[in-house]
């Protein structure tokens, strides 16, 4: 069984390259890979969405993601792990996150890749404004039903 | 005799601001900070328990904060 | 919400390329996709291995993989799928099978490319058999935990 | 009067063939085709319930066979 291994890590305004990730997780070992990718839909509980600014509060961002990654490859032994977020102004149909989680077996994979991107989305301090066709912009909270407007 | 705290998304529309010396001096507890953020202008709109970093680390409302700490209010998350 | 679709099921010999498969399942209105790659180990039970050889009965692995496919679009409405299984002689390293599942939410995407794996393992007329440094070949036989030898 | 049987991967080469002609009048059932397989050379090496195809289609040890239908046994799959 190849070690766990948080390979890669970041939070980036560059466009995520999904296939570079899968290259980094790769290895001889691993014979299952699951890759969660993450983008921007055109809408959003019934509002048409036209775009997303991501905001980061960027170093605990990073700390936390690295967190979450290194407690998978922990209860995950074997799991090669590589995360990218991206932050700035997101388009429909862009990759806002990736994550590809490898191991030997298909389960620790499809498992791993899971228990990262349900962390991220409870753990780590990256806010999205939605941009609504008729202009509107709005903080996307999940603990709220409703965006609360801002605009 | 201020704690600057760091702020983010909804909350730096809240108070206008990406950055703000609150008026209490340190070392203080996290809950006591919120309290005193409440009375700023926009401070009304933050929830009942607003969560709180102290130097990047999530922070429970009864943790200290010392001078020179990084200290962030952290809307809720909304990553992925 | 996306209408349910099996956008792609393929038997070839050729590589699988993924980034096509995701643009496959890739819309608007997707806001999740899992991905699961299935790649060659250099080792199985304890086993060097070099390389497979994927046999399948084509008509009916098509046939399966169609069926598994349309199930999960049924018990998870609003999923876009598209799989490849690669068959003839892979080497280590080597992408054998790739699903990816779409979705607007996460959940309904992750468990639908894991349900297409799990099924596909179960029914898909498709055999494989491993090489071993030591020259011996032997076609693995998942009911029985020692592959069968037969060279 | 035979049924042609298709064979693949260790069945394949349990028997020494990838297409067989097996002894037994259509129609007949699945396991009575079975059956006349085990007596062919190579025939030993089946399990106890080997898996049969019937027109691409799983088929159950009772379902019947007819003239001309496209008869697979199958070995245990091993994809992904």
């Amino acid at each position: 069984m190849h070690a766990s291994a948080v390979l890669h890590i970041a939070v980036i305004t560059s466009p995520i390259d999904v296939s570079a990730l899968l290259a980094t997780v790769a290895a001889p070992s691993a014979g299952a890979t699951s890759l969660f990718v993450g983008t921007v839909r055109e809408v959003n509980e019934g509002r048409a969405v036209t775009g997303i600014d991501y905001e980061a509060y960027q170093p605990m961002a990073e700390s936390e993601l690295r967190a979450i990654a290194e407690e998978a490859c922990t209860t995950i032994p074997g799991l090669r792990v590589a995360v990218e977020h991206r932050v700035g102004t997101l388009l429909v149909g862009d990759v806002s996150v990736a994550i590809a989680a490898s191991h030997a077996h298909r389960a620790p994979a499809l498992d791993g890749a899971r228990q990262i991107i349900e962390a991220l989305k409870q753990r780590v301090p990256i806010w999205k404004q939605e941009h609504y066709v008729d202009g509107a912009r709005a903080w996307v909270d999940p603990t709220s039903s409703v965006a609360a407007p801002t605009v | 005799m201020s704690i600057p705290v760091l702020l983010f998304a909804s909350y730096a529309d809240a108070f206008g601001a990406r950055r703000l010396d609150v008026p209490v001096g340190a070392p203080c507890r996290v809950d006591a900070l919120v309290n005193a953020l409440r009375s700023l202008p926009g401070g009304t709109r933050l929830p009942a328990a607003p969560l709180v970093a102290v130097n990047r680390v999530w922070a429970a409302p009864d943790a200290m904060i010392a001078a020179g700490d990084e200290v962030a209010l952290i809307p809720p998350v909304a990553g992925g």
